[in-house]
C-alpha cells in the first residue's frame, strides 16, 4: 500500500546529503516549508546549493539555514528583500556564491527539469548583462538565449492538502514555485496544513498529483503557531 | 509643434503627485486589458481604473484578477501579491504556479505591463532592475521577463532623479531589464511616447513648456 | 464589461482567414469542438493547416473538413484510426501533406508556443526518421532534437463551463489538448457544455485562465445530440 | 547454463496466452510504481496485478489513476484511456492536461512502460510505430515519448511474426521509436532481458528448450 505520511520531519529529511542542490519553494512569506527548512537545519547537510526565489529574512527559514553556514551557492531571482540582511553580509562577503536568474528562467528551468526537457530557448535576458557568455541565437524577430534544466536532489515544498497517495492542492497564491519544483527533484518532501482520505480530493482539483512526492509530513497551522 | 501641447495653460509648472500619474496612466487602459503592475508607484494605477472599465490585473506570483487590499481583520494570509502585499480576489480571478504565471507574461498574453525604471533610453531600452554594474547585493525578480513578455510596456517614473539627472536618455548607462520594449512613458513633467524617431511628446503638464522638459532630458524630444 | 459569449455559431467562426493554421482540441471523440468544425466548414475558410491529434473518422468533424477539401496540410500525432478513411485517401492520393509529430512533441511545441518559448531541446525522437534534417545535439546522456514552437491563428476548442471572462474547466479526459491550444493561437474560441455566472468558478479550480479565451458559444449536450 | 532454466519441464510445448503474458509480467510490477500500458496487449496486465499491490496505471491523454471498463449503463463518455477505450477513475486519480501528461512521462518519472513492438533489438533499441519505411499512412501517436521517457520499458509481444519470423534482432529493420531504451521483454515462449551483452534468457515457458528458443531468435541468447 502506498503511504507517503512520514511521522516525524527527521525521517521526512533522512538521506539529504552534503553538496545536494535543494529547492525550496514559496514566495515571499506564502508557500514556504519552513517546517523541512529547521529539519534540514538539524538534519545537518552541508554545502548546499539553494534553489529559491528569495532569500530568506530575518533570522528564520532560508535566513537561519544560510546563517548555520550550510549554504554554499544560491540561486535565486529575487534575494534582496527587506530585511534580508544574513544574505547581504554573507553575499557581500564573499561567502556565498550567487546566481541570479530571472523570475520567469527560473520557473522555466524548473519545469523543464521535471518535464524531461533538457535546455530551451527563451527571449528573457538577450541582451542583458545576466546572460554574459550564454548561447544566444536570433529565432524569429527576436535574439534568444540558450537556458538549461535545473535540476534538484530534493525538493521542500508547502502545500495546503495531501493523501496518502501524495495528491496535493494549494492555496491562493500558495502554489507559487511549489507545484514546479515538485517534479523537478529526486526527492520531494511536502510539509501540508491538513490531510485527505484517498478519493476526498477531487481529481479535478488536484493541482500536484502524487507520482510528484516521495514523503509528507503533516504540519498543521496550529502548530506552526505554537 | 502641435496645438494641443502649445495651449498648455500658462503658469507656475505644477508636477504631477504620484497618485496623478497614476490616474493619467489609468485613463488610458482600455475596457478589457489584461494588465501587470510593477512593485512600486505602478501599483497605484489600480486605484485609479475609471469605473466603467473592467480591467483584470496579473501579478506575476501566480494571481489573475486580483483586487484591492482587504479591510483589517479580512486578510488572508495566503493571498499576496508580486510586491508581498495583502490582496482580495475579485469574482472571476483564477490561480497559478509561476512556470504558468511566466508562460502567460513571456508568451505575450498581458496587453500591457506598467514598470518603473531608473533610465528609458530613446530607442525603448528600460534599465529597472540594478543601479550599476557592480551592484553589490542584486535582484531582478520578474522585471525581464514582463519587460519583454507584455504586449504593450509603459514606464511610470520621476522625469529625474533625487539630484536632477535625466532618466530620458540616449543610451542607458544602468544595466538593462530588456531592449527595445517601451512605448511609453508617464512622468511627473509629460507624457511621451517612443517612437522609431526617439522620444515624441503627447503631453505636458500644466506651466511647463516643451523647452523647459527638453532642458531635463537627455535625448531629442519630437513635439 | 467583458463578456466573451457570442451569440452563434457564425460569429464565432467570423474572420477565419484562407491559409490559416487552426489548432483543434480533442482526444479520440473527447474534447472535441465539433459544433465549431461544423461551424468552420460553413464559413469557408480554405487552405487550410490543422493541428490535431487525430484526423477525424467516419463522416462528421474533421473527417468532414478535410472531405470538403479545406485543408492543404496536417499537424498530427495519430491521423491514422480506425475509421479514419477520409484521411488515408487524401493522404494516399498526394492531396494532404501531413507532418507526423510524436503526441508528447506535439503538446510541447504548443505549450511552447503559448508560453513564448520560440524552441527547445526534446529526448523524443531522437535518431528515428521523424526527426530528419532537424538540429541534434548531445544534452546529459542524451541525443536530443530541435523543436519550434507551434502557433495557431485559431484555435478551437471545448470546455465543459466557461464564465463571462472566459475561464474554463473541463471534464475527465476532456482536457486533452484543449487547456494546451487555448493559449498558442492568436484566437481562441470554445464550445461550453455549462455556463456560470462570475464569481461561480472557483478560482483553485480553473484550468483555462480566461486571458486564453476570445470568444465562447455555449452548446449544451441536449442541443448537440438534437 | 543456469540449473532453473534447464529444469524446464518436458513435454510438449505450451506457448502461453496474451492473458498469461499479462499475467507473468503483472507479477514483476512492485507495490506502489506508476505504470503507463501501451495500446494493445499490454493493456491486459492491468487486470492481473497481484491484490496485496496498489499500481497506479497512466494514459498518456491525461489520467493518473485510472480503473477497470465501467459497468454497462455506468459509462462516463468523458473517461477514455489512450486507446479510447471507457474506464473509471480510482480514488486518489488526479486529471492532466496533454502538456503536463508528457512532461510525466518525457521527465522520468513514471517507474515503467509496457510496449507492444514489431521488434526489439539486442541493444535495446524498439520498432513499434511503423511496419516499412514507406508506411502509406502512418501514425506514431505517444509511443517515442514513452519509450524515452520511462525510467524502464518493457515489451509484450508475441516472439515471432504469424509468418514466423523472429521479432528479436541484431537490429531493427523497421523504422525506429527509440534507441537502446528496452530492458525486458515478455514474449509468448520466454522472458528475456536486455543486457549490454545483448538478449538474457529469464524463463522459458514449459516444454521449450533454449536452443528451441534460440532457433526461432534472430540474434544471440545468453543463458
Amino acid at each position: 500500500m502506498i503511504d507517503k505520511f512520514v511521522p516525524s520531519v527527521a525521517e521526512a529529511l533522512a538521506g539529504v546529503k552534503d553538496g545536494a542542490t535543494i529547492l525550496v519553494g514559496g514566495f515571499g512569506a506564502v508557500g514556504q516549508p519552513d517546517l523541512l527548512i529547521e529539519g534540514l537545519i538539524a538534519q545537518g547537510a552541508s554545502a548546499l546549493t539553494v534553489v529559491a526565489n528569495n532569500a530568506g529574512y530575518g533570522q528564520v527559514g532560508l535566513a537561519r539555514l544560510l546563517a548555520a553556514g550550510r549554504v554554499r551557492r544560491l540561486v535565486c531571482s529575487y534575494p534582496r528583500i527587506p530585511g534580508s540582511v544574513i544574505f547581504e553580509e554573507l553575499y557581500k562577503s564573499g561567502r556565498l556564491e550567487l546566481e541570479l536568474v530571472p523570475q520567469g528562467t527560473l520557473a522555466e528551468r524548473l519545469r523543464a527539469a521535471g518535464a524531461g526537457i533538457p535546455a530551451f530557448f527563451t527571449p528573457t535576458g538577450a541582451g542583458t548583462r545576466l546572460v554574459d557568455g550564454k548561447e544566444t541565437r536570433r529565432l524569429g524577430a527576436r535574439d534568444c538565449v540558450l537556458e538549461h534544466a535545473l535540476h534538484g536532489d530534493v525538493a521542500l515544498i508547502q502545500a495546503w492538502t495531501a493523501d496518502r497517495w501524495g495528491n496535493l492542492t494549494y492555496r491562493g497564491s500558495g502554489r507559487n514555485f511549489n507545484p514546479v519544483m515538485a517534479p523537478a527533484a529526486a526527492l520531494t518532501i511536502a510539509q501540508v496544513e491538513h490531510t485527505a482520505q484517498l478519493g476526498e480530493l477531487d481529481p479535478e482539483v488536484i493541482v500536484t498529483p502524487g507520482i510528484y512526492v516521495d514523503r509528507i509530513v503533516h504540519h498543521p497551522a496550529e502548530a506552526a503557531h505554537a | 509643434m502641435r496645438d494641443d501641447i502649445l495651449s498648455a495653460e500658462a503658469g507656475p509648472c505644477r508636477p504631477r503627485s504620484r497618485e496623478e500619474m497614476a490616474r493619467r496612466a489609468a485613463a488610458d487602459i482600455a475596457d478589457g486589458w489584461y494588465v501587470n503592475l510593477g512593485i512600486g508607484i505602478p501599483t497605484l494605477i489600480a486605484n485609479h481604473v475609471p469605473a466603467d472599465r473592467e480591467v483584470i490585473f496579473q501579478s506575476e506570483n501566480g494571481l489573475l484578477g486580483f483586487g484591492p487590499a482587504p479591510d483589517e481583520g479580512m486578510i488572508d494570509p495566503y493571498l499576496i501579491n508580486a510586491g508581498k502585499q495583502h490582496v482580495t480576489l475579485l469574482k472571476g480571478a483564477a490561480l497559478l504556479h509561476q512556470a504558468d504565471s511566466f508562460a502567460m507574461i513571456r508568451g505575450r498574453h498581458l496587453d500591457l505591463c506598467v514598470l518603473g525604471a531608473f533610465q528609458v533610453a530613446a530607442n525603448g531600452d528600460i534599465a529597472n532592475w540594478a543601479t550599476s554594474s557592480n551592484d553589490a547585493a542584486p535582484a531582478v525578480g520578474g522585471a525581464m521577463d514582463l519587460a519583454l513578455g507584455a504586449r504593450r510596456v509603459w514606464v511610470m517614473m520621476e522625469h529625474t532623479t533625487r539630484e536632477g539627472e535625466p532618466r530620458l536618455v540616449e543610451s542607458c548607462a544602468y544595466p538593462l531589464t530588456a531592449l527595445g520594449v517601451v512605448s511609453r512613458i508617464y512622468t511627473n513633467l509629460a507624457v511621451l511616447d517612443v517612437t522609431p524617431q526617439g522620444f515624441r511628446l503627447v503631453e505636458l503638464v500644466a506651466g511647463l513648456t516643451a523647452a523647459e522638459l527638453q532642458a531635463v532630458t537627455a535625448a531629442p524630444i519630437l513635439v
